[in-house]
């Protein structure tokens, strides 16, 4: 059955509501200020909309439902207690500038959250207020750019970046007034090291790195890499997305990192809530400390206090209207406190031994592997390019057909380098048996494509709606429903 | 082990099908010089139970006090509804609906919410989130920019009735690729900006103009005249507004003879609590003909196989998993569950309930004004109408009075002072209609008590 | 896709929690006192019992999700609201034992609800101890008894119960140690008052009544009825199931009843929570005021206190081991608050206007109403006796083709006077546009019957799974998972 | 119109429809002279909001004491995913699954829930639950006459060790039915019911004995040979456990040579709040041979017309719906929220998990006796050893004491005055697991101030 649409339970005059005041009050303004027609907004009663939105729900595969391997994502379990404690009332009512004396308590999680974050990192600070990932990057390269600037090498304005990269890198260089220098990725997955020794140069700000990188492998020549960059002036960025896989085994600081982003959505299993909100904290060595964007927690005594421009005078500034998303950096506080040294060390080895442990049971089940001479990290890629040529069945058609087995579809076609591609991440909150029910599910799909190929072309059979049409979508725009737009 | 459903036996068994001997093993392609044991500074484990006391306690410590501070961040009521809901593990344990079919639930709420922004800002088409109104306002410049092919200057005006972290953050985010952000003065009497303050730029290449209404001090500007100046000069517009506000207020989309071209803000006041400054949501909404420059996600609705009706990611050639280094934006991860939480907030309230929260708490602003200025030493600052927060002015400094206020468990308001000096001893004060008749006479109360025993100075 | 059961789920020696304590402590008891072997409980991890747990909650019909008119329950919607706020530390952490000194926020609103309690039902006084309406009947039954035997009137042993009451009405009685005797209702669907006459005697304790009766219309003699019982020496029962029909407009103290029992999870909206807990609590007049069922809470100057024995030493006692459903009565507290009086008019009124106008528009598509002249009260019976006849299409057949429709069945069989019946309650929280849904599905169904009566008898089609055989449950019986046993 | 959608044009066309010219019209069945208008003592409709602020602050004022009362229900950590999920719309506001096909939910949770008592209390089968555990020692009682063919006497014996509130209820509920409950006396030394004092009845005709394990006081029955006792004399046995301490303790059909016959109590120590004594809910477990006289629901699986594994209500004969006055008893809703609470409890603790609750509430309780007891004019009362409660005598009465405990915010425990005046000045105290070291000292120090403050009665 589908879900019509909210405005189609709208009535016009309808109100049934008890979260409004009870009265209207006057209002004082000049007429010309005020709007003529109120928007259109749903005139429902909080049945409807509560059945609606519980209803809509249901359509959506998530963690709490659904085997989640999305590659680069990190769809681990969001311990519930995260969510209820961040939510109390003392939390969720305080307002960003509550004067100190009445924030000690906030303000302690985010000092000792700081403090965890160097520790499981390896970074000299943190600073917590970028909103997402990308804007960890964003703050990452400004501090780079600020850094050189210091410095008066204003010329430098060169980021390296890795052809496997995710999109964000390059985006996020460019958002910074670099110029984007792509380096090549070589068979086994690691960055070309000759081809990097051409690309530094006087220019070079610095070169943004995942490791292990977005092939799903450890950058084994690291070492080698940091040397490189650094000798050439430049410094390195790590982008954290990946985390996860080395938690607790190595650290970005101690391969050479001058900063780093977190994925606090990611790694600390803050949730991702269909699509945010997330966390990008940055750390940073010794180096970029004084640039580091504000606000930051400091402690005098027993006392905490936010640090602002008069305390880092060289900051890069602010990236949010506050301290960036306060309610996720509690819910990683909290799984944190809840994980503690041992447990941060368990989810590297177990996010690496499920990863590992899919890849050989595919690998054995006849799939390639896209760097089968490597050990995955906490995700590897298979490439479906012979099915693709010999049975027409491509990596979206796998990835739909596996919604119709229960199972969330990996990552597709990222990154971009590998034909066909999957980018399987299954994390470490999942079990042995659920690994085997998708690896089940992975090997009928095999033996289906030869069967029945067209079954897969037309995946999936079995959710609220079949394969939808990108290309419509995109050519006849429909981004918003107005009355009397007829319902489709 | 916490959250890891491994037994030995799997352990075993997944390493022989691996055949490696040991999970250390795993790790051999890593430089045996870089691994690591400990990690300094986090602490052993602790159970749920004992972090559960542990944040009781925390948030417990924080607790308690009435706040009349706005600035940006308002205190309204939530509907339970919208976070029982908002927290299924449906919406809050999923990510980007990057398969369309298996996600329905998210896009058809970002497609309703979407039809939401649009009508309430008056434009046409919505994207389905920023970070939050700060750095909205940062790629609505940037949007700017590359939607006003027009002007060859990357030259934005700013108002400096603006919030000023909006300033900060969009000159942090969008200062390096060039962009001119240059700041409008303002009537101090009136706290707004006249058409004149953009007199110096009348014959300049200007990309586009912010608009703010209401403004960080609460008062309206002359949104009509702004937007025909700068339309008649070629550059864009970009209202920066309160959705709540607009639930009365006359939308972006009507400013002026065109309307403005591109709308944004800080989504919070619609369903999202305080929780120190974030998670929020930015919004932004511009014309049909605009879309293909805006950032961010955007939902469309389409048809499957079989010509039902469904929703999915439209558009993605602006983002930067397809575009990388062209992109409109480096945007990625944004705030969808704040969005979540908004759509089902505005089903909730509608227009009429909407309407009631924002006269509401405008009318408390002006009861609250009338009792803190019937003290002695304490006057309204500006002339002029405001949405819901006002400006005080004190016969001495504002700090101290907020700090004694303070220990009454009264948080008084956003001190101006550093921000805006020229309007003296001023204190930006709100009122939603969170608040009674007792706590504005509370609020009067204990100010009057603090202005009796500190000395002006 | 079937959902195993927990236990499937389970794998010996997993323990990836973080909600137990950390250690295992020593306990220091005699061997004898303690179990050999550990029960058997799922080892599972947090994760996988919340997907379970919520995968399972998918499959059920509720009314945040759907349409539920089940006649007789009274499945309106249950504000959100009232869960939040009855789950509060503050109440939640409550222990019942706690002193008064520190009980007083609960107890005002513990006083406060029986006050409002007593206004729309009009008795002078109120307990909320019993913990459904069957242990409100049981109170009430109790309280009668009670009356009897302190008037030295033991042999009143008989109460008088129409043959379409709910069965916990008669078997209420019996636990009581009372005899039952039967009252037939007439073709109107009123009590026979012939036979009342007939019934009632020197050993008449009293009758148990439900107005709106469950034949769903009200019970018009209902003044010559109490004449009558108060005539013989009897008393009053209001079993209040129906009250949501006449809340606001009429009161059971008004009417002559005695003694009442109110279904708190029906007229007040708590929560039926997949079959409770509800609260049934009991209000009394005058006569029965000294034998109400302890505690209750009273007020002295503006402190709260509990009233015990001491304060009711003729009570019955008590029913439940410390004051009954106290969450229940929080959210029963906080939907009156938000309702307030006219709110609790409208909810009679609406309710009442839901149920004609769907009686009114089913009537006009071909449906028998059971009671054809008569008004509907909140609720109305369907008899589809012809359907059965002419095409073997049976009201169990119909209940469950509407599942198939997106709507819960209503009532069916019950009462037991109507054949092939179904009892259909919309409730007034129910839109006109979902009320014309379900006429829709009801004439489709009607349709169908004549062109396609095997597809109803296989429904329904759509759900988890197809019809379920009773009768083989209740054969081979299967009531518990052990280890080993097979799964189906 | 708070929660009803109907908007005027509805209600005209409804009316229409209808035949009647107004929605009063639909009451004129009711004898005029009945309708009321005003409803005395109920106030004006609030807001959600309004209603919010002041449930905040009464909660609020109960909160913030540390307890150690035990008494029939305890104060444990519950995991926050487990109330997070039993909330989810669809367990909450469904209700008794009477159709089946669109309940599986719920009834496969139920079995589940059935299966997990069964095997926690060593016997076959378990109904979905009871109102609490002191109505279900009541209907065990009924249901103990029905199944004890044998015995014509509907005598129960029933010792001072179970709580006496249950007692109470036991005699309130079933008392008129001609049930006898006999009380059986207890050592006051250890607190628990020597076999001895079953002396009186060792030639009576006994329906039943109940065996309290742990019993009220915190001790440890010897349930082997009051088991044997009884079954040697044709009576059967009602075991009233804690639930919890059945993760260490022999299940009840492991008693003696031939197991309890019936076992049922307080379920509200898995995974229930405190809540002011409510809702919790009652368990219930037995033999297959006895299943037919067990009260309650029982969900059994079956297969559906495909030969699918299903679930449904079974064995409905035996309840009032069906069977009406010759119903095993009158109950119809039941506590079925709670029971999802504790299903979800019993899944996430697994039994090593409910072993720690129980062990760390066993050390704790003995560390709380050890420090109180250290105190001049506090000893432990009873010998032997107990679960998670024990009794001290004080030197004074215990009534003074709890108060001044309670000013300091110290919830010391139940007095047992009133009920066990044979024990002195005795208090019973409880320590579960969610206490610390810190808590017990603190309770401590607050004591040994209370005593010097206070003098000797
Ligand atoms: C490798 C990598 N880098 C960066 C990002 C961007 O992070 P965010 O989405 O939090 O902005 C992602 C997110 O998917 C990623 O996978
Ligand atoms: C008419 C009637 N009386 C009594 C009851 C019993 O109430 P409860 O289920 O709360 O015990 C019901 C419940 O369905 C009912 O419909």
């Amino acid at each position: 059955m589908t879900e019509p649409l909210i405005f189609e339970h709208s009535r016009a005059g309808r109100f049934a509501r008890a979260q409004a005041p009870v009265v209207r009050e006057e209002v004082e303004l000049p007429a010309d200020c005020l709007r003529a027609e109120p928007p259109v907004l749903p005139e429902v009663s909080e049945l409807q909309a509560v059945r609606h939105y519980t209803r809509l729900s249901q359509r959506n595969f998530s963690i709490d439902t659904h085997f989640y391997p999305l590659g680069s994502c990190t769809m681990k379990y969001n311990p519930r207690a995260c969510n209820t404690l961040a939510l109390q009332p003392g939390f969720r009512g305080r307002h960003p500038y509550a004067p100190a004396s009445h924030s000690q308590g906030f303000l302690a999680c985010m000092f000792e959250l700081q403090e965890m974050l160097k520790g499981v990192t390896g970074m000299q600070a943190v600073s917590l207020t970028p909103m997402a990932g990308a804007q960890g990057e964003l703050a990452g390269v400004l501090m780079i750019r600020a850094y050189h600037h210091a410095r008066n090498e204003t010329h430098r304005n060169e980021i390296l970046v890795p052809d496997a990269a995710h999109g964000t890198n390059p985006a996020t260089a460019v958002m910074c007034g670099m110029k984007v220098v792509e380096l090549p990725t070589d068979a086994d997955g690691d960055v070309d090291i000759a081809a990097l020794e051409q690309a530094v140069g006087p220019n070079t700000a610095g070169i943004m790195l995942t490791n292990p990188s977005t092939v799903g492998v450890f950058e084994r020549k690291i070492e080698q890499i940091a040397k490189i960059v650094h000798g050439a002036g430049g410094l390195l960025y790590y982008d954290g997305a990946n985390l996860n896989a080395i938690l607790g085994k190595v650290r970005p600081g101690d391969m050479g990192f001058d900063v780093i982003h977190m994925n606090l959505h990611k790694t600390f299993s803050t949730p991702h809530g269909g699509g945010g909100p997330g966390s990008g904290a940055v750390g940073v060595g010794a180096r970029l400390q004084p640039f580091m964007p504000i606000p930051v927690v400091g402690r005098e005594g027993d006392r905490y206090r936010w640090q602002d421009e008069k305390d880092l005078p060289q900051s890069i500034g602010r990236l949010s209207g506050f301290m960036g998303n306060a309610g996720v950096l509690l819910r990683a506080y909290i799984y944190m406190r809840m994980l503690g040294q041992e447990g941060m060390r368990q989810v590297g080895e177990f996010a690496t031994l499920n990863a590992n442990y899919l890849a050989a049971r595919l690998k054995a089940a006849g799939f390639e592997l896209a760097y089968p001479r490597r050990r995955a990290s906490h995700e590897f890629i298979i490439t479906l390019k012979r099915m693709a040529k010999d049975q027409g069945v491509t990596a979206m058609d796998v990835a739909k057909a596996l919604l119709d087995y229960g199972f969330h579809a990996p990552t597709t076609y990222f990154p971009l380098l590998v034909p066909e591609c999957l980018l399987i991440e299954p994390t470490e909150t999942e079990s042995k048996e659920a690994l085997d029910g998708f690896i089940d599910a992975m090997c009928d799909i095999m033996e289906r494509a030869v069967r029945d190929a067209e079954h897969l072309k037309g995946a999936p059979w079995t959710l609220p709606v079949r394969r939808l049409d990108d290309v419509r979508a995109a050519r006849q725009l429909d981004v918003a429903w107005r009355p009397g737009s007829v319902d489709a | 082990m916490a959250f890891i459903p491994h037994t030995e036996g799997d352990v075993a068994d997944m390493l022989a099908a691996i055949g490696a001997a040991s999970i250390g093993e795993l790790f051999d392609e890593i430089p045996p010089g870089l691994r690591v044991d400990e990690l300094p500074g986090v602490p052993e484990a602790i159970s749920e139970m004992a972090i559960t006391r542990l944040m009781q306690a925390r948030a417990a410590q924080d607790q308690g006090a009435l706040c009349f501070i706005g600035a940006g961040a308002y205190e309204h009521h939530i509907p339970a509804a919208v976070w029982e809901i908002t927290t299924r593990g449906e919406y809050y344990s999923a990510y980007t609906p990057y398969q369309a079919e298996a996600s329905q639930g998210t896009l058809q709420l970002i497609y309703e919410y979407q039809s939401m922004m649009a009508s309430l800002t008056g434009l046409d088409v919505s994207n389905a989130s920023l970070y939050d109104g700060a750095s909205a306002l940062a790629e609505a410049a940037l949007m700017a920019v590359r939607a006003n092919r027009r002007s060859k200057a990357r030259r934005i005006l700013l108002p400096r009735t603006v919030p000023p972290v909006y300033a900060r953050v969009a000159e942090a985010i969008a200062g390096t690729q060039g962009i001119e952000f240059c700041r409008v003065d303002y009537d101090t009497a009136s706290g707004t900006t006249p058409v004149a303050a953009l007199a110096p730029w009348e014959n300049e290449d200007v990309t586009a103009v912010v608009i703010p209404q209401p403004t960080f001090l609460g008062s309206l500007e002359a949104v009509d005249a702004l937007t025909d100046w700068a339309h008649a000069r070629g550059a864009l517009v970009i209202a920066v507004v309160n959705p709540l506000s607009l639930a009365l207020l006359k939308p972006p989309g009507q400013w002026g003879a065109a309307g403005a071209d591109i709308a944004c803000g800080e989504g919070q006041p619609l369903g999202v609590p305080l929780s120190s400054g974030g998670p929020y949501f930015g919004f932004m909404t511009t014309r049909a003909s605009h879309v293909r420059q805006m950032p961010g996600r955007i939902v469309g609705r389409t048809v499957d196989l079989d010509g039902k009706p469904g929703f999915t990611l439209t558009l993605q050639a602006r983002e930067q998993h397809i575009r990388r280094s062209k992109a409109t934006s480096n945007i990625c991860t944004n705030q969808g569950l704040m969005v979540t939480a908004a759509t089902i907030y505005m089903s909730l309230l509608g227009a009429e309930g909407l309407a009631r929260v924002a006269a509401s708490s405008h009318a408390n602003t002006r009861r609250l004004v009338d009792a803190l200025s019937a003290l002695p030493g304490v006057e309204r600052a500006l002339s002029g109408p405001c949405f819901h927060e006002s400006v005080l002015r004190f016969d001495r400094p504002v700090g101290p009075v907020l700090e004694a206020l303070a220990t009454r468990d009264v948080f008084g308001g956003y001190d101006l002072t550093t921000d805006f000096p020229e309007l003296g001893h001023a204190l930006l004060v709100c009122a939603t209609e969170t608040k009674t008749a007792e706590d504005i006479a509370h609020y009067a109360g204990a100010l009057a008590d603090v202005l009796k025993q500190q000395k002006v100075a």
